[in-house]
């Protein structure tokens, strides 16, 4: 008897205490489709059961903030009219399955999440971690994830703008692919919510016939690898860029024309999580036919309908009187409506298959009511903190070939950027800008840099909101609002726990100082393979804003005699485990100090005399004066310098003579340092004591990708 | 009155958009031309295929989009030598409609290229009548090299019907041609996106050329 | 009653894939002589016979399966 | 020798493509009951007996030319 619920529990994947929960939510064991519908909603997933307390911490008030966590996408008011919606996810686990399909279908969701607020697509970002190049099937997993996302962007027409690429051992067997999509809603384009409301009011689907795939999917997501994982594999999901295309264009009309009450896409957990979500946020119920699902194969019974994670389906709710019409803007794109019951006062979601009621179940009970965990966690401690850090000797073209260093070309020339007419700045650039109706530039920048995570969880927690922050003002932008996918290893282990509880504070904390909110997000726990567990990286997203887009500073030499400055804030020296380095980091963190600077940086970016700025990163001081250079312009500096330690924070600024006073009077009342490094000369790259062949670092920075992934390129 | 410009739009053409907002830039009145509808030529001064994925490129690109009712118009106005332009998967629908001759097929190294490129035009069209020495456009294809037969390919220098050429080949077209035109000059076919080159904002204008040539 | 459509690109300047393929099977010392890679369509055509079922799956390759500019096309009968 | 590989999508997996070609084909009026579209893989093998041409293609189907998650495949001997 035990054992056959041991048995049941196993299969969907839930504890011991929460069938005890489940037992008196109900005040009777539960049955028949109940188990799905537990196992669904109350997965990690879509349950954030181990990181809701600390979510919250990310809450603050801002007037710009129109919607935030709780919907499908965080909006916010850029004035003039102007609002976007943006969010990030993971499709970490799928995407090491099938790299393709699980890269794909990771975009493609999030496109839905971004449209079914009302918001048209306009610009795509994508987060990648890779294992070494040399780990098993690492290059076909590089391939296949890399095509997926152009596959699937490239033809559902929203361009890809920017993104960032790492590669570590500890991804080996649990690569991460994280997407960003952003949505523009212009003149009076309405916010649409998943709050279902309206006794009466019609339940419609709309889409993709529901197959089998993805079965389990979101209780999947919510578990470890292990060896037996291959053989839980459910229908591989397949996604369909033509077909979302077709679904962006629908949706926005019947939203635009006022035909829906509400809408929210079928992702995780399918039917089941968005009608219980959208019914339980309006607080009402539905009765749903399940038998009225259009399927692919007809032999799909009930739980599988309500489980499939089949792509490219949204549920509707839409008063009766205007399904006529809604049909028809479907019809017209070539897509189906379909109603599968209405909605009622409730609060029960009562679930008919072939006229039986097979299910009757007051919503809040899943989602409202799922349990939360305080999983245990230490208070923060620094492990790597140390008195001094000696510099790495630099060996530049050794760096500029490394798989950290080398050029991402190869990646994002298979991305379409230019896709919508909006691009001004794309993948090559460290800040990926659009233009707006308004004129105006909005920048994306993604954040998070794993080397610095595994410093020190906590700054690398500051810096994945500092870091992103300072690139916008780089290029003259205001940092607006921020989304973010949590990826983390095991959460039921103290020591992943604690990492995650210190970056999120920290990442919480700068967001606050910096008056740019956590507006959408996403939580990936449980990456974690054969007790191996990820670099915990909380991958960012941040847009910024700006009054045009014609003056934004060049991230590369202009013009051949310009002054180079380096504008440095003292602080943190940090050296990360690249190439083998060990690792550590000196000084503190001053969160207010950095948001100053990061605003003094900004004012200045604005500035007539700046032709150029780029901001330091990965390998120090050399790393960036390089990645500034031209096929015919490089740089002359005068004096040896420290060019392989990291500092937060230093930019460096290219302009005319005039740029010196400004930079100077700003470091002095901010406490930073300016210093002058040299000028812009062409076909030179001279660091101190040290001269380059500066053609044949472009050898080495061109042809590094090739060196290790050379059946791809 | 501002002159009519048809934009054609099939299931999952994507960036119709674009070339909406390019053709209202250079101050024409675009109008949309719907892939289930025919239409009278007469109303309108010429027409644009825009790029972008019709029917998920799948099968073959172009091919299922060559089918629809409305190219039975493209056809007859083609033929009464109105001007018509296929950007991209226009290009490819149109040669697929065999209104233009020749095939694009996947790029030689396989992968998706996005990339600006600079573009020798190698005759007067209706399409370039402005046209420089050299234009600078992006590329964003999967299939975009062109092929067709070495017989032909002679027909089309001996014709002048070469409308375009790459300076440097990214793709691994026949010959470097990355735009090809109709006998009579008016159906014009090109990989490169004009659209995505009307201000210097979006990193270049020269696109401006093409779509200027539709003021006359 | 099912129609298999194998379609073949004409000649080898085409057929990028069938390169790369072979070469990949000759770093992995698996070498044939020639690889050529296209695409295989199934046809569903229902209560037909043979005759039938052949003759509309022609109508159909012709119509739109394939682009003898730069392919071939041959049909079979698939036996259940 | 010559060996063709035929390769489809699973049953039960959606195939963008077929559902695509479908639909175009019902609009023109040529209507299937359903419309796979896969690869088509010819492999010229040499000089080999059938057994072993089959047995060397197997290998290289596996190897290279499906994905066992999502595609199944068949062979056939081609006669000349
Ligand atoms: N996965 C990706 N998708 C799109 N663009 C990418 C991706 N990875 C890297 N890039 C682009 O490559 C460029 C170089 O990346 P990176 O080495 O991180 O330098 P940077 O410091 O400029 O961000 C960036 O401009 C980034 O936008
Ligand atoms: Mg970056």
């Amino acid at each position: 008897m035990m054992s056959e619920l041991d048995a049941k529990l196993k299969k969907y994947r839930l504890s011991r205490d929460e069938y005890r929960r489940m037992e008196e939510l109900l005040g009777r064991a539960p049955q028949g489709v109940e188990w799905a519908l537990f196992s669904a909603l109350w997965s990690e997933h879509c349950s954030y059961k181990s990181s809701k307390v600390h979510l919250r911490k990310f809450a603050f008030k801002s007037p710009r903030v129109l919607q935030s966590m709780g919907e499908n996408a965080g909006v916010i008011d850029l004035g003039q009219g102007e609002k976007v919606a943006f969010k990030m996810e993971s499709h970490n686990h799928p995407s090491f399955i099938e790299p393709y399909q699980g890269a794909a279908t990771g975009v493609g969701g999030i496109l839905r999440d971004i449209f079914t607020m009302g918001a048209r697509p306009i610009a795509l970002a994508n987060y990648l971690c890779f294992g070494e190049p040399s780990a098993p099937r690492m290059s076909a997993l590089v391939d296949g994830v890399v095509a997926g996302i152009a596959g699937y962007g490239n033809c559902v027409g929203v361009p890809t703008i920017t993104g960032q690429t790492e590669f570590h051992s500890s991804y080996n067997n649990n690569i991460l692919v994280n997407a960003l999509a952003v949505g523009l809603f212009a003149g009076d384009d309405p916010v649409v919510t998943s709050q279902a409301k309206g006794s009466g009011n019609l339940v419609v689907y709309v889409g993709a016939k529901t197959g089998r795939d993805g079965v389990h999917g979101a209780s999947m997501a919510s578990e470890s690898f292990d060896e037996d994982s291959e053989s839980k594999r459910p229908t591989v999901q397949i996604g369909d860029p033509f077909y979302e295309k077709l679904l962006i264009e629908s949706c926005l009309e019947v939203m635009k024309r006022d035909l829906v009450v509400a809408i929210q896409d079928m992702g995780a957990a399918g039917l089941t999580s968005s009608s219980f979500e959208m019914a339980a946020k309006g607080g009402v119920g539905f009765r749903i036919h399940l038998d009225r699902v259009p399927l692919r194969d007809s032999t799909v019974g009930p739980e599988e309908i309500l489980l499939s994670e089949s792509q490219e389906r949204m549920l509707l709710i839409c008063e009766p009187s205007k399904f006529d019409a809604v049909k028809e803007v479907f019809h017209h794109w070539g897509l189906d409506a379909q109603a599968l019951g209405e909605v009622w006062d409730g609060p029960e979601i009562e679930l008919y298959w072939r006229g039986d009621l097979i299910c009757k179940i007051d919503p809040r009970l899943l989602t409202d009511n799922a349990p939360v965990y305080e999983r245990p966690y230490h208070p923060w401690t620094p492990k790597n903190k140390k008195a001094k850090l000696s510099a790495p000797e630099l060996n530049l073209p050794e760096i500029l070939s490394s798989i950290e260093g080398t050029s991402r070309r190869w990646i994002y020339e298979q991305y379409d950027q230019r896709v919508g007419a909006k691009t001004v700045r794309d993948c090559e650039d460290s800040v990926a800008v659009v233009r707006l109706p308004s004129g105006r530039g909005l920048g994306l920048v993604l954040g998070a840099r794993p080397h610095v995570m595994r410093v020190d969880a906590q700054i690398g927690g500051y810096d994945a909101a500092f870091y992103p922050a300072l690139e916008l003002a780089a290029k003259g932008f205001q940092p607006l609002a921020l989304t973010d996918c949590l990826n983390f290893g095991n959460p039921e282990k103290p020591e992943i726990m604690s990492e995650f509880v210190a970056a999120v504070e920290a990442l919480a904390k700068a967001s606050k100082t910096l008056d740019a909110p956590v507006i959408s997000g996403n939580v990936s726990f449980y990456n974690e393979t054969m007790g191996q567990n990820i670099t915990s990286t909380p991958a960012t997203g941040m847009v910024g804003l700006r009054d045009e887009v014609l003056k934004i500073p060049r991230s590369h030499f202009t013009i051949a005699g310009d002054n180079v400055y380096l504008l440095r804030l003292p602080g943190v020296e940090l050296l990360g485990d690249q190439m083998g380095r060990s690792q550590g980091f000196t000084g503190d963190l001053d969160v207010n100090k950095v948001t100053q600077f990061i605003a003094t940086v900004k004012d200045l970016a604005l500035t007539d005399s700046v032709h150029a700025t780029r901001v330091c990163g990965k390998f120090g001081l050399a790393y960036a004066l390089y990645r500034m250079c031209t096929d015919t312009l490089g740089v002359n500096v005068g004096s040896d310098m420290d060019w392989t330690k990291e500092k937060l924070y230093e930019v460096i600024f290219v302009g005319t003579d005039a740029l010196e006073g400004s930079l100077q009077k700003a470091a002095s009342t901010i406490g930073a340092e300016c210093l002058k490094l040299g000028s812009v000369q062409e076909k030179t790259f001279v660091l101190g004591k040290r001269s380059f062949d500066l053609a044949q670092l472009h050898q080495s920075y061109r042809n590094g990708w090739r060196m290790h992934f050379g059946q791809l390129a | 009155m501002k002159a009519k410009v048809g934009i054609v739009r099939f299931l999952g053409t994507n960036c119709d958009r674009d070339v909406y907002q390019a053709v209202a830039d250079i101050d024409l009145r675009p109008e949309w031309l719907w892939f289930e509808d025919q239409f009278d030529p007469k109303e309108f001064s010429g027409f644009i295929l825009p790029g972008g994925f019709s029917y998920g490129d799948y099968l073959r690109c172009g091919a299922l989009a060559a089918k629809a009712p409305v190219m039975k118009s493209i056809h007859e106005a083609a033929g009464k030598g109105y001007p018509v332009l296929g950007i991209c998967n226009g290009f490819q629908i149109l040669c697929e409609a065999g209104l233009l001759p020749g095939a694009l097929v996947r790029n030689e190294k396989r992968k998706f290229i996005d990339r600006w490129v600079e573009l020798k035009p190698e005759t007067q069209t209706k399409w370039s009548s402005k046209a420089r020495a050299v234009i600078r456009l992006p590329i964003a294809h999967g299939e975009g090299r062109y092929y067709a037969e070495e017989a032909d390919l002679q027909k089309l220098w001996d014709g002048d019907q070469v409308w375009m050429t790459y300076r440097e080949n990214p793709n691994g077209s026949l010959q470097n041609i990355a735009g090809v035109t109709n006998k009579n000059k008016n159906v014009c076919g090109l990989m490169p996106h004009p659209e995505r080159a009307m201000h210097e904002w979006m990193g270049g204008s020269d696109g401006r050329v093409i779509m200027e040539s539709l003021l006359g | 009653m099912k129609i298999g459509v194998k379609i073949l690109p004409k000649n080898e300047v085409l057929d990028t894939q069938g390169r790369a393929v072979e070469s990949t099977l000759k770093a992995h010392k698996k070498d044939v002589y020639q690889c050529r890679v296209g695409k295989y369509v199934q046809l569903e055509m229902g209560d037909l016979d043979e005759k039938s079922a052949l003759s509309k799956a022609k109508e159909i390759a012709e119509f739109v399966l394939y682009n003898p500019l730069i392919e071939s096309y041959e049909l079979e009968v698939i036996k259940q």
